[in-house]
């Protein structure tokens, strides 16, 4: 039962990614050498110039805008709570509107609530059953008060990638912003910031390979956005702050990895997390994929368990040493199930019994093979536990 | 954020299953709250006799249902009433703040269950005061009950 | 003329400063090993999680804090911005005015600005030649609408040390809540909160030889303010965004390193900056240190030298590898010149003719030597070409 | 930032000083502004047979000032007069758009001293725009200006 030695089987790259090497050693040099501050004048604060500008160009590559809209961050909320309030102050003239969707990350959804505290007001719209935003929906959500449509590009818990291209569209067409969240996109879906019709776009660089506490906001030219951080005149006086150079370096290294191939990656991926998907609900009865059969990111599996809890679920896979997540917001002092479960129409008991495995680079065909071992036996195990469990589920009683 | 003591107890829990011939079940919780507990007792004389437990919810709730039912067995149905969530939480070691109600749970769910045996036998149940109770000193008005 | 080779002279440790091995070694283990989220439930996170609780611990106890009350943040930028936007909203009930100095940094007075615009009203108070702040100005200055006093420790250009202790005295008598901007004073004066009433302190770790984009925000205990990034549960519920683990670790490092042996420390640098300051005032006519002569960093040496401007002197101790900086903001689009030194009383021209030396941990008697051989030719050499200089400063012409 | 031709010139500036018996200068900045320039031109027949500037400034107004010297050394004054602000910009490779200003300046002192040079001949001052004119085509007035 207790295979505490063994390496863990991480599967749960959508919380965060270890850095890779590359990552790594193109960070290494700024950390003691080169590292003057990009704002000096003399020579050697060169180096540190030029990594930046070179992160900003490779970061503006994968997201198909020009070096001079990207903008540095520490990290997706940041760029979310810009993106969101910067556009909120700065328009306020023209209206007090937003739009977005109830399966948000928390770090738009609280922004939005902070928003609407500052007397603006949010549309949370609904989603399908997989996941889905109908832009029908955000078209009759706008109204001539509106300023931001911000919607998710990838949802962080179900995998489900939105129709960005057509909610641009439709915020385009009447004349709104359309900011996404890409934080779980970047590396997984191809992103054009003008074919999607995007005008705001946040990432961050721990999900892609890179360093935590990076992460950048595109800002399509001539956007009206106030700053969130004031001071000096970094980022073209966008966002003051000593710049993170090895961060900022490390960022765009891993940007490059992450976006150079995306469709051999995706199909390595789909493939390893398709054959768990499908051992899973062969093995395990009473067991539903949540989230989208195709539009999903390809290392994304989300399950529901019946009559089991998904805290119980993740403490005795860690037990395996197997690394998962759970849409029971256990750790955080709220009891709540996840908001997104039941965004997609889950009852509050299969939201409290949901199991999120990510893969991602380091994953093998053996890790499959050890979570398609160990996991029907964990549910089992707790079945055993639940007195919800009907008795034509439950194995017959050990002692 | 759970010590070694509630990890060892949850992953090899003790007293799971039911009585088929109970004298008390007591249930707390509920599935859309995310946990429920379900405690059977088995009485001789004043004893227990045997208890098992099923329970539905995250790792502190299995724990705190485990070391719970491990504690009473033996006592008397008054001793068991005066096994407090505090108890619970000691005899694991401790609980992370946002767990503690699940050890609130498995007293309420041992009370449940002695009250529903007072009940079958034609007694009076004792008085359950809300789970706030367990804080205070002095605020539970059964006589053994420290 | 041309020494572009050998290695650079930096004395311009209060710009940025390299990572101590220390500190590098500390951070290395959580790039791609301990690499979880420290949100995550599974073991494998709990290192990330020790390593964030141990810098805190180090953080708090290196200003007198328990660790609950500090909140780690992405630089001294943003724990600025925090702090009196967070106060400022938290408490608009109960008023719309602060207090502060002329001499701040531009997080904090571009933050006032920001705030003056959302309808607070603002008082920057004057500083006397020397840089200090009477805290009889800012007992005068609070109004029964005051919500925070907010005063930087020591100044970034011209090393002054302000009387926190007083200012934080002045503050509680009349029930104020004391900011201070501490960015450059850690690690250069021992800071306690408690005995110096201090209820937020900003922090920054690029300035003593921790990570850029690393910092933190001190908030007492039961102090009322609102959050600056809105998300996740991370930082109790104070600041969201995956935490920078390597970064935060480094931070936790590098801060016990500075505040070790203070007074040791200052005794060496200042020695070394004594001898700088009184070679350059004896060898070079017509210049003066700005600053405070007793209150001021031990690192800190800044002057003014009539007829010629800053950004030249720069260059041309560039060109003999020297790292220096000056009050003229001529790397950005402005040419205005520091708002510090023309609140100190210069006039225009002497503030454009501006150089701050700041002197650090891998600075030795030698790089005082050179320093002193070459920038007496330097300023001689741009008096030469400079329509300021009269005749008798001037040497005879060459050609 | 800068170039590395106006990092040469800035450190090796040439044309610096003084001409006591100069036939026109022309001073430009002010020292609240952080810049001034001043420059003496001796005219040889039409010909500017020796130009010598003093500055106080940052690296691009030494570096504009000495290179706009070099360029006009030798030129007619009309010829001189027409030399631009993109002319000096282009001849250091390039200016940050903060510093620009600098090459605008140098235009605008050797102006100063032209027309100074016109004036103690008794001739009218060559019209002189807002420094804006360099930006644009066609709105320089003086004839030789492409
Ligand atoms: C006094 C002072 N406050 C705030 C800051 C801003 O810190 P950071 O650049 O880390 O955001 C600095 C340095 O840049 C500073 O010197
Ligand atoms: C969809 C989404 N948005 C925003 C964030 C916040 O990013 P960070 O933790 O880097 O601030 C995350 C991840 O935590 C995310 O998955």
């Amino acid at each position: 039962m207790n295979d505490q030695d063994q390496r863990p089987v991480y599967m749960d790259h959508a919380a965060t990614t270890f850095m890779k090497p590359e990552v790594i050693a193109a960070m290494a040099p700024y950390f003691s050498q080169h590292f003057g501050n990009p704002s000096s004048l003399y020579r050697f604060a060169r180096e540190s110039r030029m990594g930046v500008d070179e992160a900003r160009r490779e970061v503006g590559a994968a997201v198909g805008a020009s070096p001079e809209e990207i903008f540095f961050t520490a990290g997706g909320s940041e760029a979310d709570n810009w993106a969101i309030k910067g556009v909120a102050l700065a328009n306020r003239k023209r209206g007090d509107h937003i739009v977005t969707s109830s399966i948000e990350h928390h770090a738009v959804l609280h922004t939005c609530e902070w928003l609407e505290k500052q007397g603006f007001s949010v549309t949370y719209l609904p989603v399908d059953e997989f996941g889905l935003l109908d832009p029908g929906d955000v078209r009759d959500a706008i109204t001539d008060r509106t300023i931001l449509v911000s919607v998710m590009a990838a949802n962080n818990e179900i995998g489900t990638i939105q129709p960005v291209a057509e909610l641009g569209r439709v915020a385009h067409d009447h004349g709104v912003l359309f900011h996404t969240d890409a934080v779980q996109a970047v590396g997984a879906v191809p992103i054009d910031v003008d074919r999607m019709g995007i005008d705001l776009l946040s990432l961050s660089g721990h999900k892609f390979y890179g360093p935590k506490g990076t992460g950048a906001l595109y800002i399509r030219r001539g956007t009206r956005i106030e700053n969130l951080i004031h001071g000096g005149g970094q980022e073209r006086g966008r966002r003051a702050g000593t710049e993170n150079v090895p961060g900022i370096v490390g960022l765009g290294r891993a940007i490059e990895l992450a976006t150079a191939d995306i469709e051999a990656h995706n199909r390595r991926i789909a493939a390893m997390r398709d054959r768990l998907v499908r051992g899973i609900l062969s093995a395990i009865p009473d067991a539903r994929l949540n989230g989208h059969p195709t539009e999903r990111l390809a290392n994304n599996a989300n399950f529901s368990f019946r009559y089991v809890e998904g805290e119980s679920i993740l403490l005795l896979l860690d037990a395996h040493g197997i690394c998962a997540s759970t849409g029971s917001a256990c750790s955080s002092a709220s009891l709540e199930p996840s908001h997104v479960l039941l965004a997609i129409g889950l009852p509050h008991e299969e939201a409290h019994g949901s199991l999120r495995l990510t893969l991602g680079d380091a994953n093998t065909e053996e890790d499959v093979d050890y979570v398609l071992e160990v996991l029907p036996e964990v549910i089992g195990r707790l079945r055993q536990i639940s007195p919800l469990t009907p008795a034509h589920a439950r194995m017959p009683e050990a002692d | 954020m759970y010590t070694e003591k509630v990890i060892a107890e949850f992953t090899n829990p003790q007293n799971v299953g039911e009585i088929a011939d109970a004298d008390g079940v007591g249930e707390v919780g509920s599935p859309a709250c995310g946990d429920i507990m379900r405690i059977y007792l088995k009485i001789e004389g004043d004893r227990i006799a045997d208890v098992r437990f099923r329970t539905f919810g995250c790792g502190a709730a299995i724990a705190s249902s485990s070391m719970a039912t491990r504690m009473i067995l033996g006592m008397s149905l008054a001793e068991a009433w005066a096994v407090s969530n505090a108890d619970v939480v000691e005899a694991l070691g401790g609980l992370p703040p946002a767990k503690v109600h699940c050890s609130v749970l498995a007293r309420d769910a041992i009370r449940a269950a002695i009250n529903d045996c007072r009940t079958r036998r034609g007694l009076e149940p004792w008085e359950v005061r809300s789970s706030g109770c367990s804080r205070g000193a002095g605020c539970d008005s059964h006589p053994e009950n420290g």
